[in-house]
């Protein structure tokens, strides 16, 4: 699905067969950069990502953390396309291997027929294996001798990025205008050496064969150069733009780039982010500013929810608004900090003590994940309620391009505590009605005064233990959540509105599965895609959609527990008792390839 | 009440629900002593917010009829970090027991301490957990005999002096349920004290833990015996931390005071420098706008 | 339910009526003692329960704790009976009432024709309602009086047993035995001023109307005296039963009781129990107990089972044998701690993060929280896995009347560390078999010491972050719960294998639902029971049994959700996605009453 | 190795996993000090049990071949306390970092301090969170610039001589991981110290906070100026929180030891009085039947 299909793939690696270069015009590429985190892969991944921000073109891409501190094998992987980018690809067209270890290692990770381009002064390749075609140029003494030597090898990423450069014809101006504003701040001699080592790796000779193969096709321009970002920088600017003022958290894997970007930017908007002693002191201090009367965040990632579930607790007895981020990770216990899994749902739902109702987003790309942290303010203020984000490590880390948001429509003014005079019959937590606090600092002109607390309470907020109270009480938290379920929208479904089968899923594993659905219908399949951003209260309707399918396949990245049920799909099952509704799970930590949800599907279907 | 014209902030208008400490509850002065003090500072009584944890101590907000809040057990000062820091036109007191906050919330006792976070803490200390009816606390004598310590208590007691001072508080008080001038005197100078100020209270539980404080309650035969500050300088910490290590029942009054920068100011400073760099308050969209060009 | 069906029920409140008395022989009562908690009311009750438990009567009791520090109304109610005893009673019989409040809140207790007994010098009752019948007799003055002043009202509470002893004709040598027991420990003087106000209302003329009316029957005599306690005294002593020799845990209502007695009793065993500084601390020093080689045991109530979430993904992942006893409250956040709720069966099952598999088990009332205590410790140890127990402030403060257990066929005894030497090829985690760790003190033969973590790792406790092991492994930690799934019998049904309805409940409403199934089929219906005790994993067969079925309606003190089902119903649905599977909740803080639990059949059943 | 007979214990069996730590790393120093000290003392290699938290320093359990275990972040002590008191035949050492120790974990340090638990503590303290990849801890220094912190670091940091000092622990030291001597001495005193025993030891962060302590390496032109024991008494505790006193970089050595009671031993007097009590190790069946003959 990478390479466009009229175009017949290249078979073994001998050169004199490249005289006639067989592919051009690629819609399509996966590019694989595999060394150690120290070579500076990620920069020119991110690069390459903005480059086509500036392209019109699209870009996803994947990465990979290495698990000892002072760094070690890491990955960079950039899928870009002219078409919509959906995944960060299953297989790569073209690998570049900067020492032995990354050639045996990602081989395999090259389709048949893609190219491996290493660096003859660490690897030796097999090039007996026939599979893949091998370009081998000495990457680090090229590098060296064009630097001139002092800085070592550094710089070996920059000459990859001019090779690239010149393999897919990218357009160089545009590229090194990225390069000078990212270096351009820094001593000058480092934007010289960069621009050196990017020159050398530019004009380098073995590139001219490859020039007229690649040429990556631009998309159609929208006049106006796109962002490019990660998903955890668009979630943070959604925060502020949903109005989010101020904010507590300690720091985690994946989490702690969401509280520094915080903690750097709300002085600007007049407000603040603490940095507090752990999670039960931050979603403490949080629940403190939404007392206050300010719309606020806390987050973390798996472990630091954990300690957040008595917290929690409160804030849903107590009915105080609270944005929660959550960037998943693989688990349980400090599992796979780097790795990405979906395996938190159930904890973001029923974690806390008690019948303890909140909300359950989750963003399905990097763009959503702006979009899902306004609408995650827009919701915790109107039914004065917590929201729980369900990002992860995939989407926080991962590189997209979108359009830049209408400002205008989309910003919401913080207008901080309501300080205005309640009247006589003030009651925060009316049978009847919404809750609405009255922060310190409102007067009340019947004379008494609130408290918020977590005990069972009456609709002045009292303390009460009364059966009918409890009951009632109970109703009235659980039923504002009924009230927001009404005004989801029902899910769009990609594809026909009936057939065979409703592929369905949450977050980030959105591109997979779109991707894999466009798949199956091109080979004719009656196959439809669903992905559920609102998870708790789910959409409405969703039984009249389920209805018009054969089965309902949901896909995760969880486990698939005692009964064989991912945990969307138990609680789909435990909504709709519906026995179509049938699960693909997995957890290796990686996302899904295209190729194991169609397998999955055909396995529930029966054609295999 | 009427809204507009500003009335004389009485104990009356203070007083909310009947306290449902058990009669003769040495919470009952600390709260009466409370109620004077506010009284003589006269705060807009929609500016006062009392907050707590758990405990029969923590249950103070419901018995003052102010903003209050009455938390989960152990966090009360978290939450309060995040109430002072984001409103700085309010005052802000936290009430507590020794478990609430030598226990469970020992730790944000300590952080809340060392960045100075603008409120005052008053710990209603009685060697007990109450609520739960009588288990060893942090501050139980050696030798007390609990529900958790049948044959008495083994555990070193927390030295609440010595923890807050080392900690960093900048105001560190002591006084007596049984002194209610002395409270009274205690809770105006911790209050008026621009950071973090603490005054340890001792207040009996007269059903679990009955005469724990007669010793330094005079109407008992004990001795109350206050510091001298023409002898004790309150800005000396190894002073202070000398003083703490005095034998029970020890002495009572201010064993530290020291001004230093709140944190409250100092990210305030951190946002009025960052909005003078972006030339006064920027507005939200320019700001998205800005940081989105950057991004392309 | 309660007064033998074939007596006719007393009408008005005419004591002139009373010459002939109408009731007699009963087979069960169930009489509230209302008053203040200073009164001294849980002391009677459980005089009375423990003189049931040995005249092979059979008896339930059910308290309230005042909500204020100091004391307050509260309440105990004791149901004796000759048959099975298996609620507390939707009615009482008779009301006595110590002041005026107690009249004006519990007389609507009583069922039509019941007695109440009131204090003359603090209660004016209504004599003109004539649904009851009054009895007013000057309690506290003749208590006064008969103990000589100088105590005031002390001792009222044992003027009414003396009073009640001789209404019902109960055994008044054994009672004197037993109080004798309690009081004669203490100061002498103490036991006498007991036994003066005993007499006094033992000897109260009034009584003598009454004598021959109510003769409670005697049970069949199982030759020996039974057992008298609650549900967190029964708990306890399975634990040590169990072998469980190590705790940690921090006060909390309702589970304090738990950590008391263990505190107390375990250096006896050659154990200790820790009070830690938070529930944080309790769960990690139970750990290091496990992680030591001892069975060890933490609990909390809600609250602070949220906080050892974070701390139970971990014994998750590092497949640590871990007993947690939660003494389940009303929720969420502080809730209602002094009532009863059983809402915090979702979180025990998925509150971590990550797929963190742990078994979830609930006693189903006084004496099962012995067997349930034994179980969850043979099975922590056999899958070196946690074990939650679902106990409830119901639960834990009722009393009930159980056979001593055969202590040769349940105890368990403490074998300790294993420290015997491991071979060369030891893994604490193989892949093809159960989890055996080597703590510290074993040596290993092949040289190489493990380290337990909560990182993924391979088979030797490696960290490792290979996609396939970390699939591997996550199968092989749920894949090990569903062999426990094998051996889980089936439970029991109550009345035939087919029918209309199935009954299904957890914890601690057995009683109520099993004797709403017997009224139900007292009127012919074709209702069966079955209390489910093993709540994860759950028992293999169900779906079989409710084949069997119309209607499967689940009963459970929680909240229906937002979709309509509580929490056990959605675990079920979820698992059999089989919509038969319904519903019915409430969350008011008390026990079911029977003609809950009917009306809530008849509505789902259609037949009202 | 062969299981019967007993081998003189080497740094070769102790090392296990070839440390991840970053090359430059002072927390290499430490493990090498640890192995030297072990090579001393001669435990049996299976009674030595290495407990951390989470955090680049706490990945210390890896890299020493024994028992070990590595648990979540900021609660290491108060499992190892669940190991030291039910295990008397182990050594326990616990090692973690700053942020660990006294930001998240601060709660437990104060409780093992005070109940004097019989184990070993080792803070390797880089004044910033490593692992999280250079985000302000509570020792870092006032302005120092982190990304929690990118204009400089605003909250007065900990100072952890004073809060283990205050907090009750028994023996409470202080090092500096260039200097292996110094350590290996104060481990030893650590490990021999009949109760809870830290040791505080400054260890760089070449990658986040590179030249922190270069003040206090004379390798890098700083003085390393140790405690003289002969003008230091150790055991006084207010010389000991005066000396905590000094400014950046201070003393090194031992501030404060003083031996009490372990919880381990009271707690097991508490068992061997119960025992004897009951006429020796009872019967478990018969300590129940017992009870639930008083339950009838
Ligand atoms: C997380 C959690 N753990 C435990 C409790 C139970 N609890 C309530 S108050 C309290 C301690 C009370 O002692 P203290 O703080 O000294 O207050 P006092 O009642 O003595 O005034 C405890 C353990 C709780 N509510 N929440
Ligand atoms: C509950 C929880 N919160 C946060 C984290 C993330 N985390 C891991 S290590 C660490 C701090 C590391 O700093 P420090 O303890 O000083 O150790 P260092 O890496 O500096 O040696 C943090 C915040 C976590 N693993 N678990
Ligand atoms: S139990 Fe003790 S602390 Fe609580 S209200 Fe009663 S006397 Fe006061
Ligand atoms: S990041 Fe710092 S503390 Fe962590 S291993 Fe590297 S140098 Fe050491
Ligand atoms: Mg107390
Ligand atoms: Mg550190």
């Amino acid at each position: 699905m990478t390479i466009a299909a009229d175009e017949p793939p290249v078979q073994g690696s001998d050169h004199s067969e490249l005289s006639t270069p067989p592919l051009q015009d690629l819609q399509n590429a996966v590019i694989r950069f595999a060394g150690n985190s120290q070579d500076g892969i990620q920069t020119i991944g991110g690069f390459l990502a903005r480059l086509a921000g500036r392209s019109a073109r699209e870009v996803m891409t994947y990465m990979t953390i290495p698990s000892t501190i002072s760094g070690g094998p890491s990955i960079f992987q950039v899928h870009l396309g002219s078409g919509e980018v959906l995944s960060a690809g299953d297989d790569t067209d073209f690998l570049v291997a900067f020492y032995q270890h990354s050639y045996d290692n990602h081989l395999s990770s090259l389709r048949d027929g893609g190219i491996c381009i290493y660096d003859t002064d660490f690897v030796e390749p097999d090039l007996s294996d026939k599979r893949y075609e091998f370009i081998g140029l000495p990457i680090t003494s090229t590098t060296i001798e064009a630097i001139g030597g002092s800085t070592k090898s550094r710089g070996k990423n920059m000459f990859v990025l001019g090779l690239v450069t010149s393999i897919f014809q990218l357009d160089r101006d545009k590229l090194v205008g990225i390069i000078e504003r990212q270096f351009g701040k820094k001593d000058e001699s480092v934007l010289r050496n960069v621009m050196l080592a990017f020159d050398a790796g530019y004009a380098y000779p073995i590139g001219d064969v490859y020039k007229n193969r690649f040429s990556l096709k631009a998309g159609t321009s929208t006049g106006s150069d796109r962002v490019t970002t990660d998903g955890n920088t668009a979630l943070t600017y959604g925060l502020l733009a949903g109005g989010v003022r101020f904010g507590a958290g300690y720091p985690i894997t994946p989490w702690s780039p969401v509280m520094e970007v915080l903690r750097s930017e709300l002085p600007k908007y007049g407000g603040l982010f603490l940095q507090a002693e752990d999670e039960l002191a931050a979603v403490s201090a949080a629940l403190g500013y939404a007392y206050a009367g300010h719309l606020a965040v806390t987050g973390s990632s798996g472990p630091g929810l954990s300690l957040k579930m008595e917290a929690l607790s409160y804030a849903s007895m107590a009915e105080l608004p609270l944005v929660v981020i959550n960037v998943q990770r693989g688990g349980p216990s400090t599992g796979l900090p780097t790795s990405v899994e979906q395996s938190d749902l159930m904890q973001a739902i029923y974690g806390s003590h008690g019948d303890a109702p909140r909300v359950v987003l989750a963003p399905q790309d990097v763009e959503d994940c702006f979009y899902i942290a306004v609408e995650a303010c827009r919701i915790a203020r109107k039914y004065s309620t917590q929201v729980i984000v369900l990002s992860d490590q995939a989407l926080s880390s991962r590189i997209e391009v979108f359009d830049e948001p209408d400002w205008d429509a989309v910003v919401v003014e913080d207008e901080g505590p309501a300080l205005e005079d309640r009247p006589d019959d003030f009651k925060p937590y009316p049978l009847d009605g919404d809750t609405r606090h009255a922060p310190p600092g409102a007067k009340m002109l019947g004379g008494k005064y609130p408290v918020v607390t977590g005990l069972e309470h009456d609709e002045w907020g009292h303390p009460s233990a009364n059966p009918e109270m409890h009951q009632k009480m109970t109703n009235r938290r659980r039923d504002k959540l009924k009230r927001l379920m009404e005004e989801i929208p029902t899910p769009e479904v990609f594809g026909d509105a009936k057939g065979d089968v409703l592929l369905v899923g949450w977050g980030s594993t959105y591109g997979p599965l779109r991707e894999a659905t466009g798949l199956l219908r091109d080979q004719g399949k009656q196959v439809s895609h669903m992905q559920i951003r609102h998870l708790h209260p789910l959409p409405k309707d969703l039984g009249e959609v389920f209805d018009q399918f054969d089965h309902v396949i949901v896909a995760e990245m969880n486990d698939e527990g005692l009964y064989g049920q991912g945990q969307l799909a138990t609680l789909l099952r435990g909504r709709y008792a519906n026995p179509k509704i049938k699960s693909i799970t997995k957890t290796d930590g990686l996302t899904f390839k295209i190729r194991e949800i169609v397998a999955g599907v055909s396995e529930h279907t029966g054609n295999a | 009440m009427s809204a507009n014209a500003p009335e004389k902030l009485t104990k009356k208008q203070l007083s909310a629900d009947h306290p449902t400490w058990c009669p003769g509850c040495g919470d009952f002065a600390v709260l009466a002593s409370f109620f004077k003090v506010l009284e003589k500072l006269q705060y807009p009584q929609e500016k006062i917010v009392t907050i707590a944890g758990i405990g029969c101590s923590s249950r103070f907000p419901y018995f003052v009829n102010s903003h209050g809040l009455h938390f989960i057990h152990g966090r009360a000062l978290a939450l309060a970090t995040g109430v002072s820091l984001s409103r700085p036109d309010l005052h802000v007191f936290v009430f507590g027991g020794d478990g609430d906050g030598f226990s469970i919330g020992g730790n944000h006792l300590e952080h809340c301490a060392r960045k100075n976070i603008n409120l005052t803490y008053v710990i209603m200390d009685n060697y007990v957990y109450g609520l739960t009816k009588k288990q060893t606390s942090p501050t139980s004598k050696l030798g007390y005999k609990s529900k958790t310590d049948p044959t008495g208590a083994i555990d070193q007691p927390v030295n609440p002096m010595k923890k807050l001072i080392s900690a960093g508080a900048s105001f560190v008080a002591r006084s007596h349920a049984s002194q209610v001038k002395h409270m009274m005197a205690m809770y105006e100078r911790a209050i008026l004290h621009p950071g973090f100020s603490v005054v340890e209270t001792l207040s009996e539980c007269v059903v679990f833990n009955g005469g724990s404080f007669d010793d330094s309650n005079p109407r008992k035969g004990g001795v109350f015996e206050t510091i001298d500050e023409e002898q004790h300088d309150v800005t000396d910490q190894h002073a202070a931390f000398a003083m703490a290590e005095d034998q029970y029942p020890g002495k009572f009054g201010v064993f530290y005071q020291q001004e230093r920068p709140t944190k409250n100011a100092l990210e305030q400073k951190w946002i009025d420098d960052s909005q003078a760099r972006l030339g006064g308050e920027a507005d939200p969209k320019d700001l998205l706008r800005k940081r989105f060009a950057v991004m392309k």
